[in-house]
């Protein structure tokens, strides 16, 4: 199996609204017109979120190496593609997600402390689904796709009855993931039923160790066109491009339009997990080169253009980061952790003559134990 | 028993419109086995959804409906298609209730038309029923007759957790009169003793009731006195009812189709092994297919339980003093 | 889900050669040049192959219609699609086909009456795959292509070592098949290792009873593309396009240039199987258009304007296709059924204590019920 | 242990060129586990193959590599990823050879690091040994310790018969020293006595062999004399061995982490019941994981079996008369 060269960012058609070197935005006909609302001081909110969750990030891998999580797989270096969309969306938009988008629950209002109990192994979730209408992490690469595509056609069934509604569905996975049979069986109910669903994937050009040029010799935007779908190549680095174009894809959705797919061209500064070690596989060059491609750099030099970057902002940046990561890290320490028989206590929903037997069994077993 | 599903299925659709079918061929054409006949016509083709051909497509899509509220009822053209589907079904459709610590609830039904003796050719004659009752957070049941067919397919779809449904297709063109003013009397995990006896208990279920129902007939005729219970629910399995029965009888045959090693008669010839250890006269004997593929047709009856096969049980067990 | 419309046979990217109403072949720049060796002789042996597969198949549906058979899945309307491609590949090469490709069977050289010993229930198989490099019927939809594609890496790996090795792999498979993820998974899978396969999509229109609209609202052929994969839409009813194009994507894969996605749009004028009743789900005019396109006639046609369809040439082409059918019939009547046990005889190939013992509790099973 | 592997592959790749290795990061990186370390250097990217990230691409693309002659080693990153595969492997891998009459034989292995203990998250601590047990056409086996991880990998790779390898993940950091130039002594698909006893038998087989041997060991101290033995095959099943150990000591009990309803443990429970019916003095136990998901790693302790639990099990056994 021949490993074909991963793909570049600079190709002609990728998105991207933020210039590269300083500078103002970009104009673009189709897509600066989602920007009309973004303001120096919606500017300062994204770049806030920006470094809020980096350092939530930074804070959860602190507390993994302190013995505090068992796993962490950090998001470093793609805030802006989580960022971006996260913005792009509705709160009654449902978000079926994988295990990386730590800064998507942020953003949508999860209590960040929840995030890390999956980590730590206190929980297979963290939150309840329908509390920020995201999902929890799929670990299963492939699996939530579908999952999407179904609950958009729910939408569009509850849209019949009701046209006030214009929810959509948004489902996050990787470039690895566009390998597995599920995320095509997806795209082809999405496209074949219409369903108001967005694509976002975050081709952050390694699934582990496993170069994107594994999983396909052709940009993965291009998968969209096989079954008649649109599809959108963003820079994923650029926080405003990929606002922008997440909010296209979705008012597409919304209206009536169908479904998108959006690759996020970005890079996984860190490692896949804390367990594991990128420098078996990856040249300390090509990270080097993506450092000066920092999302978070990206956007300042943007804000330093237009004055904005004054040290007093970037002070209360600070500030809030650190309160936010002190919160994270104080819920971890506090996690009240489940109790044994916990085990059996959402298998069913309904009385279920085995579970009780056995419930029954354990708590006989672990009281005689005591005794 | 195929037009009781379709009455069942015909009585949910209308008491609740969340319900809706999704599956292969089910709409226009009714089903391969027309269990879907006319629903589409009558319910429109919003609830009665013919689906891209994927079975994994078409449980993972299913999973996010039952996310946005509705309860899906998923038709699995055949039994050995249902592969295809499994990581969403063991991964996804199983957990997902235990993962999110009770928020979430999956409520779908998946239809199995199910096992052999109809001539088919490779895959539409498999018995896969112990992969999914050995999956923690799936309930399996499957249906011997018509008037079960009719109850348990519309208690499948009432319940909250996902419910793997299987039909015995072999059955689908028995004949009864069902009543579709009754409401089911017995509780859809419940085993139920069909015909009472007391020299030996014959437990099956889904196809093979039928087998046991005759040859219990035929034991009667020589003097001998069967029991027989039909599971129901594979899981969770009634042991009780089992219990009771073997307390009586002292002996035990359990019959099915599948494999014999790890099928389901495991998991009974083990509990009650156990559970009965004093008053078990006989092991546990267990009749069902072999540990091979299912054969081509023109051989299936060799692989089949059948009448002879489990009367043969039933002597060699009573044959233990 | 609703179901876009079929899609039309006359899409202005179609190749088709044969003209629709007579006349002599079309000429075309790129696959004209692969029908050279194609004399007068030539077409009439292709004409005799069409007029022979649709009499095996009439003999077998008759003959299932008689209680001989279980089953038959006619290829009424295919004959094109299955005779133009099976003789655009080589005997070296391995084909993974579905379970409709009786004529690709058949031109691969295998006993006929040995196709029929399937359906029979007989056996779930029926010849020897490695005696003509074929498979036997692939029931679940989907499996056989990502095999295919393993096969040709097999290929590429022997080829390293062996340089006048040039073997393909070529699969078969319905439109239905399209959906599901194996397919796509094989596309990748082809696509990222350069394996030399062809994909050969039969679009008879339908699956049982959805028509292709409720797979795609594409043409299937577009899909190619989505993994940077070179895809031909042929007409499927034109013998003489899909040989050509057959033997386009087979070379190129022979010669290093990877994997190819060939649509044929055809249609199947018969039922899915003898089981099926297509009333319940498609028109009569539908069928009606459809009988107006038939492949034999299509030949036919050109035949009459070179004059090669003389009464001796129709009348010897008869007689042999008679010939074949009542060998087929023979054979089907003779066939000599599995002994009992066999069903123990090749669950594995080395021995297995469980077999052993399951296989001597029967045999002493029936021979005490024998005595 | 992941060295003993390591070793066994390298010496398989050495052996017989037609052996090539298949998965998700197993090239470069070594796999996850590191089993692969260092061999796709040693023997190229062609016979150590980085694939793309699909399960079932994996195992359909082997069994047509197969099919050509090779004899493909797939890894399966975790336990819990092979199910997108279970239609390759249940319906293809397991079914060709009878499928063809034994004119195609697929000599494929598929290796599978399984089970809990390592504080991992959801869907990678399972064991879903009995889905593939319960398939006739397959074989499963699984190792215990080094030693045998070396020799039964190479000797999986050689049978013409698809193998399922199951690795005991919380024990690859077992250490010992292996004789990389000892031979096999045992079958592959033989249980082993580890330990011999008198008065009760225990059945392990995997990650439970060491805790079992720890209760046999505190068993001793207090008196009781177990005999443990590996099962090491699960396909088949070695009975003979065991139907010998329980004819000596009347007792069983049978313990691994999967859920105990039709576990690998229903089928021994359901067999030794029949085989000595008149040998066993107690019921045969059995100890393993409840009839729920893999729970999060703080409360997994709660769900394995340990050493206390066998000893529950052993003393439960031995206080029937
Ligand atoms: C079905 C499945 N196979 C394998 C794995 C192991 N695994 C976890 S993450 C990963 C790579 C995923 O890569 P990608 O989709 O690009 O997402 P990223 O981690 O880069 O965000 C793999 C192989 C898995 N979780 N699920
Ligand atoms: C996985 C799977 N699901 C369902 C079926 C039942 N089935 C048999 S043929 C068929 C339709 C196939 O359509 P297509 O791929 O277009 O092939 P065609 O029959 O038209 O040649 C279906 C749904 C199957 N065989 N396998
Ligand atoms: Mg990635
Ligand atoms: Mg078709």
């Amino acid at each position: 199996m021949s490993i074909a060269t991963a793909q570049q960012l600079d190709t002609a058609d990728t998105v991207t609204l933020l210039t590269e070197h300083g500078g103002d935005l970009r104009e673009d006909d189709l897509f600066s017109p989602y920007l009309a609302d973004i303001d120096d001081a919606e500017l300062c909110r994204i770049y806030e979120d920006l470094v809020v969750v980096r350092r939530i990030d930074a804070e959860a891998t602190a507390l993994q190496r302190q013995g505090e999580l068992a796993l962490w797989a950090p998001l470093l270096g793609q805030e802006a593609a989580q960022v971006g969309s996260a913005r792009g969306i509705r709160p009654g938009d449902f978000v079926f997600g994988s295990y990386r988008e730590h800064a998507v629950a942020y953003l949508r209002g999860v209590d960040p402390t929840l995030i890390l109990r999956f980590w730590r192994g206190s929980t297979h979730s963290g939150w309840n689904p329908y509390d920020i209408n995201m999902t929890t992490p799929a670990i299963v690469i492939g699996s939530q796709m579908l999952q999407a595509v179904g609950y958009a056609m729910g939408i569009m069934r509850d849209a019949k009855r009701d046209d006030s509604i214009h929810d959509i569905a948004v489902t996050y996975f990787g470039d690895g993931a566009t390998s597995q049979g599920g995320f095509s069986e997806a795209l082809g109910f999405a496209a074949s039923s219409h369903a108001p669903v967005v694509f976002f994937c975050q081709n952050n050009q390694y699934a582990i160790s496993a170069p994107v040029g594994i999983q396909t010799s052709v940009p993965i935007v291009q998968r969209a066109s096989g079954f008649g779908m649109r599809g959108i190549r963003v820079d994923g680095n650029d926080v405003l491009a990929v606002l922008a174009v997440t909010r296209y894809a979705a008012e597409r959705a919304r209206s009536g339009d169908g479904p998108t797919l959006i690759e996020a061209v970005t890079y996984r500064m860190g490692p896949h997990t804390t367990s594991d070690d990128p420098t078996r596989y990856r040249d300390a060059d090509e990270l080097a080169l993506w450092k000066t491609r920092d999302p978070i750099d990206r956007l300042l030099r943007t804000l330093e253009y237009r004055g904005l970057a004054t040290d007093e902002m970037l002070a209360a940046v600070d500030a809030k980061a650190d309160a936010v990561a002190a919160e994270v890290r104080k819920g971890c320490l506090e996690t009240v952790e489940p109790r044994p028989e916990s085990i059996f206590d959402h298998v069913y929903s309904e009385p279920h003559s085995l579970i009780e037997e056995e419930r029954a069994e354990f708590l006989d077993y672990h009281r005689g134990g005591a005794e | 028993m195929a037009k009781a599903l379709n009455a069942g299925l015909r009585r949910s659709l209308d008491d609740d419109d969340r319900v809706m079918l999704m599956g292969e061929d089910i709409g226009r054409l009714g089903g391969v086995f027309r269990v879907t006949d006319q629903l589409q016509a009558e319910f429109g083709a919003d609830r009665v959804v013919d689906t891209p051909l994927a079975e994994s497509g078409i449980i993972g899509t299913a999973i996010g409906l039952a996310m946005r509220g509705y309860r899906p009822v998923c038709e699995i053209q055949f039994d050995g298609f249902i592969y295809p589907a499994f990581d969403q079904i063991v991964s996804q459709l199983a957990k997902i209730h235990t993962r999110t610590e009770g928020a979430v609830t999956v409520p779908l039904t998946i239809r199995v038309p199910y096992g052999g003796g109809i001539g088919a050719v490779e895959h539409h004659s498999e018995s896969p029923e112990a992969y999914f009752a050995h999956t923690a957070g799936l309930r399996v049941v499957t249906c011997s007759n018509p008037d079960d067919a009719f109850g348990m397919i519309q208690q499948a779809i009432r319940s909250d957790d996902p419910v793997l449904f299987f039909e015995p297709k072999r059955r689908y063109w028995d004949r009864a009169d069902v009543d579709l003013d009754a409401a089911p009397t017995v509780g859809l995990y419940d085993a139920r003793v069909v015909i009472a006896g007391s020299d030996l208990t014959v437990v099956a279920y889904g196809p093979m009731v039928a087998t046991a129902l005759a040859a219990a007939k035929e034991a009667a005729s020589e003097g001998t006195s069967i029991e027989v219970i039909d599971l129901r629910s594979l899981s969770p399995i009634d042991f009780d009812t089992i219990d009771r029965s073997v307390a009586k009888t002292g002996r035990l045959v359990v019959v099915h189709e599948a494999s014999v090693f790890l099928g389901i008669g495991a998991e009974i010839a083990a509990r009650i092994s156990e559970r009965c250890f004093f008053q078990l006269e006989a092991p546990v004997l267990r009749v069902g297919g072999y540990a091979t593929p299912y054969p081509p047709s023109k051989v299936e009856q060799y692989y089949l339980p059948d009448v002879d096969r489990v009367l043969d049980a039933i002597d060699r067990s009573l044959a233990v003093e």
